[in-house]
């Protein structure tokens, strides 16, 4: 008995009994006796902590990462953002968190209706007309996206942008070599597409591409409606869909699919998740979507209700001819997405990405100012940019955070050798104008040292000071 | 009262949440280039934070859920989740750890991620492990990739079909399809086990892979597993686990002693992440040596006191998903089992199995019991007792009056190998007194057959909304509060959803 | 379906939560001397982890609460709090720091609470204060401890009577007594306000101090009020405010101004903690020079640059609190104030004044108004038009009808001079939305006076429960689960507060 | 317009209109004008922050507290001890904790009836037959039972042991004081009673004794039931009730009155409070309880529901004759104690006073062995225990904080200058078998030191350690 398990040993007993075996030992008799060898352990414990010293360890565990309390400018498809109480209150809510998926809709109402409202907020953002309950994250939506093209276009080419995340391009090239028996092909955006799309016209399912992309560069995004057009793929559109709170909707733009993440919409950043993927496409196209969706609908007496439907493009239904394999998806992160938007309203979203703009324009002009500093990005970005370095970036990377308790960015060297002296730089309403000034005079101190250490060894004070932040449970 | 949407309590001006001013000269949208600009703003709604909480509020009180009563739902293992998991996931120290952050200053997360990889390799029997995909689903869309990619290594590049018993659940063939398997149903035997014979019918130098779950979806363990999977790997085949059910097996043996290759776990299922009204999960995939090299990027290592991030893997499969998981699940899943360790878990098993033979054992007063044996943590009955008596009621009606008791009805319609069947999963969290409670409610729906049919046809009648009318959904597509949607003229097969399977959970 | 209470659930050896085990040799029971170790455990409920989660969150959705629904109760200030303010007192910095940690590592709550007292300070215009009591009715007496002190310092003992009108909160009269007072109370005259000749006829050389709230409980504003703190300080008497019905008039003008020497403030009414239920609050008590060498120990200082606790005061009146008061709330009270700022906060109370008198103009189409004049922050009707259509139908009815209409009744029989009446304060966190939603409540109960009275004399009908029988507990006292107490055959005196006074509220 | 007032300016012009005045200020005619002058604001700022900016702020005050990190020791009557996550999750439903007293009782039952079972749960404890919904902490508890013994035998004398809790003791002073016409006396607990009890025996209206005393001792309590016998006084005793859990109930030892505080039933300890008293006491006393007190009842279809009762002891009925003036009292707290209690139960219980009474005497074991340090407490006692030492207590809490971030504990010349060697020393399950180690051989260094401090100056680094944890949100 534990305080998970309430059955004491008498009741055990009766229970048996009422079964009519002897021992519990009797339930697996149908599980072969060469399978019960015992267990060797190499590390996992034979007995359970009590919460107080689980709690008492695990927070000693929180502890060894100094990278959350450290000020971070760290975006690249995770950001940290104010996250309003109102949506944890929200959130921690039981009956949103330990349900199930609302397949009984006369006992699931509550998760039913938050998701409507969900669905109609990010479809207001793209412009779109549908947007389905999640997927996991940007990366799988945009391969959702990319396979949803290929089964509506009944067409096989890919033509992908390469400023795309290139998480999302990794993510993609695997889903797409699993699947086989389709082409992937690149194209740089600044470069004329015609002569880039090398395949057929007609065999082009979908033209991807992200905007902002992950230089944080804005386009117009008319020639890829162009191209599209002109060959009959499909366009599908990548966004943060916070910057949609200044930008003007892709559908404008001609998208068929958009896709992104939802995560800076009241998420933690979490070390990589959970986050959430979302796809808003045309009327016309959501027989093809992925995952869940929700309409509204009466109940018998005509009272306005809600439900799962479309359901014939589900895995549940239709198995191998499902539009995809997906079932679990990210409700409680669309949750805290709803809650978020809703508090924030148009306004206050669009200040949070104005104040996030209008401080990564500000560090930005700074940071030029510096010499041998250049702009990677093109010239319209809002909160998230590229520089070049005299130095490699992950030597910059290594002594901001070092000597400065500073994580500066993220070191393009990682996905792109050729980028090696290229920092991206993400800026958000929690990067306050101190932490601006703090961050460039780190920065001009670790190019005027030309990235050699100026402390002796080891961490700094810095490190460990801000190592003690507790930013409130974000 | 039904609560409006939020749209309709908006009010242009309102804000729930204050935000920071401007602090410098230029506003943002001067830095969108012409024509990029957003014209109108979305219609986000306005509302007060009162506005805003009393909505949610409200809404949650319209869910059933864990914390307010029982829900057996068979293949959901909806388990109670230990309030503790849910503090230390949401400590400031892992939450606000960007997944860019370098190693060094991530050691912590990184040290409770490569511990519970040890945990589930020691739980399981397998040799390596990828914590990556965001939920089973994905684990088996992983798995399969890696297979794919196994048989390609060694150019073996005929194995196109997969083995899949048509009591598995629909992920299965779905996530075989994205890897451009074709799926090959195996009938069940009368016995609601695989079928010795007819596997051996199905497979050939064609054969990928099967992907079994065991127990299986009607509760029962394949005792001829060691058969199974051996016949599978003589005909050059790997064998593939699907782990949403073990919550049964724990500590009672190993799934790669079965003679599995792969297998996902969902640790929203066994353990014990709230299910959060459909997510966020985790479905980490184990492997053994063979599949290894194909695991996706990056993995998890340990070298000389430090943890590390190694991308590094020429063979692997490449990156399934954006960073490195469902991290925050993951440490979910790390503080359940060390709530627990192996006996606790053992004890988690063999009690979720008691629990469901205690229950069948009751039902089976009043219900039919489609297979007799002993059941693992869950059982299939079926409404044909009830229906005999009453030609409007079936499955779905019964699930509905179960409403009015208090209780989540069981996943009903699944597997589809068992017309108008119902299946039951306890799971271990609930006491015999919940047991006896539901048990009681089922005799009297069962009596009610006899002495009111109409109540039950008609349930439910106590819910915050009554029947919801899922046809008029299907032919009026209403999925955006403002947006007009063509009505459809669905055919039967389009609905299908809507009178039986959307019923199904899992 | 009644929840049953957990000593119904309770079952022999289970627990909810696990404990660490014993790291020593001795059990503690040896520890105890003989004849003082506990013989019968005590009967604590025996559950799991889930029993106890189900429970209370089942028992909490039996509530009203702000956050599900509009809580118009006059005097109590039922305002949605910001969740901020929630958080920020969480924070394991503050919670975990114990009232006995040398200054030096509290330095941060100190801080706080010093900025505390400074911004009560401008927003009242006192010149001291002190935090400690922990809710409005501690403040009072604390207050009135202050001023006896006053008096004796003064030698002057034959101040033994404190003036307190009708209107009066029944804590005002219970606070006095508490410090040896007479109390005397003065009749309100037919505006509802101060009868300056009553006054003048009460006031002697025995007055110690008048108690008054303004605006008054009836909502007005004392519009006299300078000459009635003058009269009573001609008296040689002081003037304590009480501070319940802040939320009127923040910003507009300050306290002091008015005359008092002394005030409190309830800071889970005006700022905004949640009530909890009832409580926990706080109850700060700011004074004039006159009284300030006689706030409670310790006082919260600053020097050098450090916050400090000075318990070396040789006039105060000595501890009223362990440690420095409930700082968890003054954190709260001080995280909202830092919301609003005074502009905020002056925009708080005229919009609580204009929502009150918006809501007093709609309903005085069907209700009866007594008092027509402008009201403050709350107001009072009457059931009169509505008694007179139907005998059975008063306020108490009209209230549990209200129930049905899913809104919180205001707060009733209070004050005691106006028959049959009801308070209403809607705060100003209530949107015109919401207040027209109850006019039309409103507008529909008076229509079923006519209509259908039944229904109302019946009322409530969709609660949780139904009309509670309060005579029945108080004639059948059952205050312990385990215990059977004597039925009582309790006088009408007994039971006044069964029919009448208990559904009054603040 | 703020988020929390949520009218627009149309919206005000509408109601002003309805109103019938013009502007805002005309609502406010009635103050005088000569009351509306400017504010003049010395500190309170103008302008609100944004809820960011708050968190920001407060976040970083929540820093300035390096003692919450500690690791401490410290008892005195509030106690650190380990909050089990569901108590926090049952508090913070909003419907509990937004709600207001449950004056109204169809729509309260939730509250009632979780009070209801805290007076069930409470009574057990005791021993007592009914139990009140509490009063503000343990000190105003200890006063309310001195002033209902007062009323209860209509006498004026009340004799004190001079071992309570010395915070207690100053508020019954005040509030005696104030009231007036009563007399305190106060007694050795270690001596004859007899001699000590200088006024009338039939004039004494409460022996007031405290079980552990502030020190921790445990005694026989048949002295004073004796005495409380032959004098016709009432025996109020003020307990820790979580040594209940061993401790045999003080009803067995004649208590008529029960009081204590249940801030160690999942409270933290919060800088003071909020905390929660309670009363306890006879069938035969019920009716002079001080403030509420929930009882079990029907509603008209005679389905159990549960009300407020016995109102005419309370200051909304009977005003100046009330048994007290409270009114708002500490429900919340009270919430989380029966959550606590609910998840803990007997056995819980039992474990928690266990494991924190058998480290305590671990610890006690030793400093004993230290030299020169001796027991100051008498020699029973369970988690709590007094010493004297060969310096100064106040020198070893200073030290002891500043050179090792430890907390050890209360120095009771704070309290009584004659125990200015005494440190007060309490241990609970927080405080992990290491954590001892650490204190004992840090407190060996110090009295070896003789309290001169070994670091050149400033605080070690130790504490600057300590003070990055987050005990996880108690
Ligand atoms: C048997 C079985 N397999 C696979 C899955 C899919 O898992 P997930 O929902 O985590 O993607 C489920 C879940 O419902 C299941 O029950
Ligand atoms: C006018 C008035 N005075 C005093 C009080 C007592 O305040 P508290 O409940 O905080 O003790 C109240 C509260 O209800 C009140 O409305």
């Amino acid at each position: 008995m534990t305080s998970f398990i309430p059955h004491t040993a008498d009741e055990r007993q009766q229970m048996l009994d009422r079964i009519g075996v002897s021992s519990v030992d009797a339930l697996f008799d149908a599980v072969p006796a060469s399978l019960k060898h015992p267990f060797t352990l190499n590390t996992l414990p034979k007995n359970g902590r009590s919460e107080l010293e689980l709690q008492h360890y695990l927070t000693a565990m929180a502890s060894q990462n100094p990278g959350a309390g450290m000020l971070s400018f760290m975006g690249g498809g995770a950001y940290a953002r104010f996250i309003p109480p109102a949506v944890n209150a929200i959130a921690s809510r039981s009956e949103f968190y330990t349900a199930y998926t609302p397949y009984q809709p006369e006992i699931s109402q509550g998760t039913l209706q938050m998701i409507y409202e969900f669905q109609t907020m990010m479809s207001e953002l793209t412009g779109m007309d549908v947007t389905n309950a999640s997927v996991y994250d940007g990366a799988t939506a945009m391969s959702e996206a990319a396979f949803m093209a290929v089964r509506a276009t009944r067409r096989k080419v890919l033509y992908v942008s390469k400023t795309t995340n290139p998480q999302y391009q990794q993510v993609l090239r695997t889903y797409c070599h699993a699947f086989g028996d389709m082409a992937l092909g690149w194209f740089d955006p600044d470069q004329p597409l015609g002569p880039q799309f090398t395949h057929e016209p007609n065999t082009i399912a979908a033209i991807l591409v992200q905007q902002p992309d992950y230089y944080g560069t804005i386009r117009p995004l008319s020639a890829y409606q162009e191209a599209a057009k002109a060959t009959g793929a499909l366009l599908v559109v990548a966004v943060d869909p916070m910057t949609l709170a200044l930008l003007d909707s892709p559908r404008k733009a001609g998208a068929d699919i958009v896709c992104g993440d939802i995560q800076q919409f009241g998420n933690s950043v979490n070390f990589g998740g959970p986050y959430g993927g979302f796809l808003s496409t045309t009327e016309k196209l959501m027989r093809q979507l992925p995952g869940r969706v929700v309409g509204r609908t009466v109940d018998k007496e005509g009272t306005t209700a809600y439900t799962l439907t479309l359901q014939t493009r589900e895995q549940h239904i239709r198995r191998e001819k499902a539009t995809s394999n997906i079932c679990t998806n990210q409700s409680l992160n669309v949750l805290k997405a709803t809650a978020y938007l809703s508090l924030l309203g148009p306004q206050g979203l669009h200040r949070i990405a104005s104040v996030s703009a209008e401080r990564a324009h500000e560090l930005a002009k700074g940071l030029l100012a510096v010499p041998e500093v250049s702009l990677r990005s093109g010239d319209a970005y809002l909160y998230e940019f590229a520089v070049r370095l005299p130095i490699p970036a992950k030597t910059m990377v290594h002594q901001m955070a070092h000597q400065y308790g500073i994580l500066a960015g993220i070191d393009l060297g990682k996905y792109w050798p050729e980028e090696d002296h290229t920092l991206l730089i993400a800026v958000t309403e929690l990067n306050t104008p101190e932490s601006l000034e703090r961050y460039l005079s780190a920065f001009r101190d670790v190019i005027h040292n030309r990235g050699l250490s100026v402390l002796p060894s080891g961490m700094s004070r810095d490190v460990k000071m801000v190592a003690t932040g507790t930013r409130g449970g974000q | 009262m039904a609560e409006r949407t939020l749209f309709e309590q908006s009010v242009a001006g309102r804000q729930g949440v204050t935000v920071p001013d401007r602090s410098t000269n230029q506003d943002a949208t001067s830095w969108v280039p012409q024509g990029l600009l957003r014209q109108e703003p979305p219609r986000l709604p306005e509302v007060s934070q009162l506005d805003a909480m009393r909505h949610f509020v409200r809404l949650s009180q319209l869910n059933h859920a864990i914390d307010t009563g029982f829900y057996p739902l068979g293949s959901c293992t909806m388990k109670y989740n230990p309030k503790i998991c849910d503090v230390v996931g949401q400590l400031a120290g892992f939450t606000q750890l960007h997944p860019e952050t370098p190693d060094e200053f991530a050691q912590g997360t990184l040290e409770i991620v490569f511990r519970l990889q040890q945990y589930l390799k020691d739980l399981t029997g397998f040799d390596a492990v990828t914590l990556q995909p965001a939920a089973g689903a994905h684990g088996e869309l992983v798995g399969m990739m890696m297979i794919k990619a196994y048989h390609a290594s060694r150019h073996d590049l005929k194995r196109t079909e997969v083995l899949i018993p048509d009591s598995a659940h629909g992920t299965n063939p779905a996530s075989a399809v994205m890897c451009g398997f074709n799926v090959i149903e195996l009938p069940s035997g009368p016995d609601g086990l695989v079928d010795l014979a007819v596997l051996k019918e199905a497979l050939s130098e064609r054969t990928a892979a099967i992907m079994l779950t065991n127990p299986n979806t009607l509760g029962l363990f394949e005792k001829d597993i060691l058969e199974i999977t051996q016949l599978v790997h003589e005909a050059g085949g790997l064998c593939y686990y699907d782990g949403a059910n073990l919550n049964a097996i724990m500590g009672i043996t190993q799934i790669a002693t079965m003679g599995f290759d792969v297998m996902h776990i969902n640790t929203h299922k066994t353990f014990a992440t709230p299910h959060g009204g459909g997510g966020p999960g985790s479905g980490p995939v184990l492997v053994n040596t063979k599949l290894e090299p194909f695991l996706p990027l990056p993995v998890v290592e340990h070298h000389d006191g430090r943890y590390e991030l190694n991308f590094d893997r020429p063979q692997s499969i490449g990156k399934v998903k954006l960073f490195y998981g469902n991290t925050e699940i993951l440490l979910r899943a790390f503080a359940y089992i060390e709530c627990f360790g192996l006996d606790g878990l053992k004890d988690v098993s063999e009690t979720a199995v008691m629990n469901a033979n205690y229950l069948k054992e009751c039902l089976r007063q009043w219900y039919h019991v489609p297979f007799e044996s002993t059941c693992m943590h869950e059982f299939i009955i079926t409404s044909q007792h009830q229906h005999a008596r009453h030609g409007d009621i079936n499955t779905m009606t019964l699930a509905k009056r179960l409403m009015d008791y208090g209780f989540h009805p069981p996943t009903v319609y699944f597997p589809l190998i068992v017309p108008e069947d119902m299946m039951i999963e306890p799971t271990e969290t609930e006491s015999k007194q919940t047991l006896d409670a539901f048990v009681e409610a089922m005799r009297r729906i069962d009596e009610e057959t006899q002495t009111n049919p109409d109540t039950i046809v008609q349930a439910p009648h106590t819910t915050p909304v009554k029947r919801v009318d899922e046809v008029h959904a299907a032919r009026n597509p209403d999925l955006n509060f403002y947006k007009n949607f063509r009505p459809t003229n669905v055919g039967p097969d389009q609905l299908q959803g809507c009178f039986t399977a959307s019923q199904f959970c899992p």
